[in-house]
């Protein structure tokens, strides 16, 4: 697990610090692909799966089908690299100082597993029949946010649609 | 386990901080696309860490089970990794139609391009 | 029959939009369109009055009870922002098909319509939400259709103004989920109502103070809060006339809403605003906003973009009512949600009918000369709209600064009174800039009239006609905002 | 890359099996990980396989453009379609219980179709925008 976190946290830094961006989608796809294995450590399956087949899957190779229209060269290096990383390392402070004040790591008796969740354990498979329970949750319980991240994709189709589509029919032959 | 209690966190933290930078720092509209989806991803394990019990498995119920970890997040969780793909699609279709209509990518470039059509 | 409204106001946009894409043909398209704006608006002002009447609704989905499902909950906040934006839907809608026309590819122009019912029904469900991550998705569906419409301007610039936006949107709501998230990791609900009377019980507070401050950024960032406004002026620019006119009259006011909401009903506002320099914090971000963004549109030569620096300023006034945070400035701050929204978009609605009649797609304050001879009524509406958005009596805009003045005396602060009124000079400076270059400029070509084309002339002046009205009968703007207003300081709890 | 036969001999084979994969995904989402969206991917991932190896316009013989932006419409349509069925049949929006006299045969058969539009509506986003991407990198070289 900490072997995990720390090769991803090295894909990250070799993906800022990595100028040739073909290099970069590769690293993202092995860093999905970490990401993935953590998830399934922390018991999250449907979570892994999906993160495989849209992080290393899907994004790489839409990654790599824009890298082809764009060029795959970084021009230039960084110029002025410390402001934006004062920025970041602030919001990430905050953060920080947030995490502090959390419940510890698998305490039973966090917000999170005393609240809402037991009843969705306890009675998904009485009330809608569906062992898996985060299918219960996703598909019923919360069924109307499954509805919206449906329309999200939806929408990102029809606005590529609108952006790329060729205008005029027929020219391929 | 106290330290593994803030491990995820932390990691939170780290890429976060990492994928904000490389958003803000970088200058090609491709890698700064990149940096946002691993900022992104970065809200993964701060919401389906805590979910986890030690001695729990994945929230499929089933005979000789008693202890899950929570569904709830891993639900979030596939719903914000459905925005973050959908986000990216939209930016890369944005980020090709600029190299064609501008002929780069890098935003130094662009803006230069911007300056010259006099305005 | 009456609480399924609730579903319905979002629902409808949401399946007209694949509905239209399935038919692929504009005029379908348009007449959906417009159909579901103004069914949304009767929908909206039905559940205002009901919710004015018997106070609020709670709409289960899916029959699941809060806090195990998603709850729809219209509130006399709520209630008013869905007039709000349904409001504007109404006029923008039906107008909108001479000017996407024009300005639009044959071949994108339903996918265009698609995105305008997707971005109403993203925005309806932020309204209407009472789910903390569900306001999320819709967050998502209402940006990502705003970045399709923006990028779809005819300039090449719109495109970099949409990925700007886009990264800078994107972020916001990512902080926003993180902020969600600690609230989350703290109370175990979703549901605001539930989270607003879990977080009491809460004794360890930083967690809590990381995710108020995560929101105010994630949520500062899409509404343009200074000094996280540089998406606005190019994307208010370079979008096509109708997207800019529906976005700068709705967008950024939803998200002020979602402040609003956090702030005063799941937040306990008292604890923050006592222990951090919130106030003092947002009162100095206003009139930063409303000094510089004022000062910048006076010397600005791009109409739209003119315009648009404006807007920033005046989303200054609406915060500024927060930092103040009583009565007065509260209802001051959502009159000035509804009246600048109706401001800018008759102002923008106008300009849609300029740009369509123009030779070129942008149009500078000097293209303006001869204006009044060649559109008279167009001219004779940015007046109007120019003078509600200087704030002079008798129009829409001085009703709201005139209660914001009010909250800045009853706290005591006579300088800031003294700010309103330099800006609103400010203000007169550039709007006197477009008069004067539309009226007392000629232009060197000769100046045949080609008024706008009737449909669009209609609604840009029933628009401006209402910043008349609002300026006298203030009976639903103002008695909506001070129910408001009075309902969120005393808390839902 | 298109004459290799091997190539081609394992595209044909192991196209069908992908979308027996997908359906397998997407109906054993009760009882193990998956779902409508991952099956959806999957789903589409066999339309690309098959397309890279036999060429674009062999995929969009097989999968029609216009077919692609029926289902990404139709998908949404089937979602929400369900959730006006609550309406109809006297419960709320998206009530799944009085789909059948039996609540929890409804919430099966809610799940069962709003699970189908998602698979729909993502594979043929995920078609798409391949379609998309790719069409644009060819027009490009015409020129």
């Amino acid at each position: 697990m900490h072997v995990l976190l720390a090769l991803m946290a090295a894909t990250v830094v070799a993906m800022a610090l990595q100028r040739n961006l073909f290099s970069v989608v590769v690293l993202f796809g092995i860093y999905s692909f970490l990401m993935a294995t953590v998830l399934v450590a922390l018991d999250a399956v449907d979570v892994a799966m999906t993160e495989a087949a849209v992080g290393a899957g899907v994004s790489t190779v839409l990654l790599l089908g824009a890298l082809q229209l764009t060029g795959s060269r970084e021009a230039k290096p960084l110029h002025r690299p410390l402001l934006p990383l004062a920025l970041a390392v602030a919001v990430g402070g905050v953060l920080a100082y947030g995490s502090l004040g959390l419940p510890a790591f698998s305490d039973p008796q966090a917000p999170i597993h005393t609240h809402v969740a037991p009843r969705y354990l306890a009675e998904a498979v009485r009330e809608t029949g569906v062992p898996n329970v985060v299918t219960a949750v996703l598909a019923s319980y919360r069924g109307y946010d499954t509805l919206g991240e449906t329309i999200v994709v939806f929408t990102a189709g029809a606005g590529v649609i609108a952006l790329l589509r060729r205008r005029r029919k027929g020219r391929d032959r | 386990m106290n330290t593994a209690a803030y491990l995820g966190y932390w990691f939170t933290i780290f890429l976060m901080v990492g994928g904000l930078y490389i958003l803000i720092a970088r200058g090609n509209l491709l890698k700064k696309l990149i940096g946002l989806a691993v900022f992104q991803t970065s809200v993964y394990l701060l919401y389906v860490a805590p979910g986890k019990l030690i001695g729990g498995t994945a929230p499929i119920v089933a005979e000789g089970f008693t202890r899950y970890s929570n569904p709830l997040p891993h639900v979030l969780i596939l719903t914000a990794i459905v925005v973050g793909v959908a986000t990216l699609a939209l930016g890369l279709a944005i980020t090709v139609r600029i190299r064609e209509a501008y002929g780069t990518v890098e935003e130094d470039e662009i803006l230069e391009r911007d300056r010259a059509d006099g305005e | 029959m009456l609480e399924h409204l609730l579903a319905l106001q979002v629902v409808l946009p949401m399946m007209a939009a694949p509905l239209i894409v399935l038919v692929r043909n504009r005029d379908f398209a348009w007449l959906a369109t417009t159909a579901v704006s103004y069914a949304c608006l009767v929908i909206a002002i039905a559940l205002f009055s009901r919710v004015a009447e018997s106070g609020p609704l709670s709409y289960a989905l899916g029959s699941w009870p809060p806090p195990w499902g998603i709850e729809y909950r219209v509130d006399a906040l709520s209630g008013f922002v869905l007039v709000l934006v349904s409001l504007t839907a109404a006029f923008v809608a039906p107008y909108a098909q001479r000017s996407i026309a024009a300005e639009v590819a044959p071949d994108r122009q339903y996918l265009m319509y698609a995105m305008y019912c997707l971005c109403l029904a993203g925005l309806l469900g932020i309204t209407v939400t009472g789910d903390a991550f569900n306001l999320f998705v819709f967050l998502e569906i209402s940006s990502l259709s705003t970045y399709v419409l923006i990028a779809l301007g005819t300039r090449r610039k719109a495109l970099v103004a949409a990925y700007q936006y886009m990264l800078m949107g994107t972020v916001g709501a990512t902080l926003y989920v993180i902020g969600v998230g600690l609230l989350y990791l703290m109370t175990g609900t979703l549901n605001l109502g539930d989270m607003a009377q879990r977080l009491q019980a809460v004794d360890e507070l930083r967690p809590v103070l990381a995710a108020l401050a995560f929101i105010t950024v994630g949520i500062g960032l899409k509404l343009a809060l200074f000094p996280l406004h540089q998406w606005l002026p190019n994307a208010y620019a370079y979008a096509p006339s109708m997207a800019t006119a529906f976005i700068a009259a709705t967008a950024t006011k939803v998200s002020v809403y979602v402040l609003l909401r956090f702030y005063f009903t799941v937040f306990d506002p008292a604890p923050i605003f006592e222990r951090l320099p919130t106030r003092e914090v947002f009162i100095a971000l206003s009139v930063a906003a409303m000094v510089t963004a004022s000062l910048i549109a006076v010397f600005e030569q791009d109409v739209k973009r003119l315009f648009a620096y404006s807007s920033v300023a005046q989303i200054g006034y609406i915060t500024l009512g927060i930092g103040l945070e009583n009565q007065a400035s509260l209802t001051g701050s959502i009159t000035h949600l509804l009246n600048h929204g109706v401001t800018k978009g008759a102002i923008f609605v106008l300009l849609g009918g300029v740009v369509l009649r123009a030779a070129t797609p942008g149009v500078t304050v000097a293209g303006l000369a001869g204006l009044a001879r060649r559109m008279p009524l167009t001219a004779f509406g940015l007046v109007i709209a120019g003078l509600s958005l200087i704030g002079v009596p008798g129009t829409a805009g001085f009703v709201s600064k005139w209660y914001l003045i009010l909250g800045a005396i009853e706290r005591g602060l006579w300088w800031l009174v003294l700010v309103i009124v330099a800006t609103s000079l400010i203000a007169v400076a550039y709007v006197w800039r477009v008069v004067e270059a539309a009226y007392f400029r000629g232009s060197e070509e000769e100046s045949r009239r080609a008024e706008a084309p009737a449909g669009m002339l209609v609604a840009a002046l029933a628009m401006a006609a209402l910043c008349v009205y609002f300026g006298f009968d203030t009976s639903f703007s103002v008695g909506g905002a001070a129910d408001a207003a009075e309902f969120l300081l005393r808390g839902t709890r | 890359m298109r004459n290799d036969i091997i190539l081609r001999l394992v595209a044909k084979l192991l196209v069908p099996f992908m979308l027996l994969f997908a359906l397998y995904v997407q109906f054993h989402g009760d009882f193990g990980p998956g779902g409508g969206f991952q099956a959806g991917v999957i789903a589409a991932a066999g339309i690309v396989f098959y397309a890279l190896v036999f060429g674009l316009a062999a995929g969009q013989r097989l999968v029609p453009d216009r077919l692609v932006e029926v289902m990404l419409a139709a998908g949404v349509l089937l979602y929400a379609g369900v959730g006006m069925a609550g309406f109809a049949l006297g419960g709320n929006y998206l009530d799944y219980f009085v789909l059948h006299a039996d609540p929890v045969h409804g919430q099966h058969r809610g799940i069962f179709w709003v699970e189908a539009g998602v698979a729909l509506t993502v594979a043929g986003v995920m078609l798409k925008l391949f379609y998309l991407f790719a069409g644009r990198g060819r027009h490009r070289e015409d020129e």
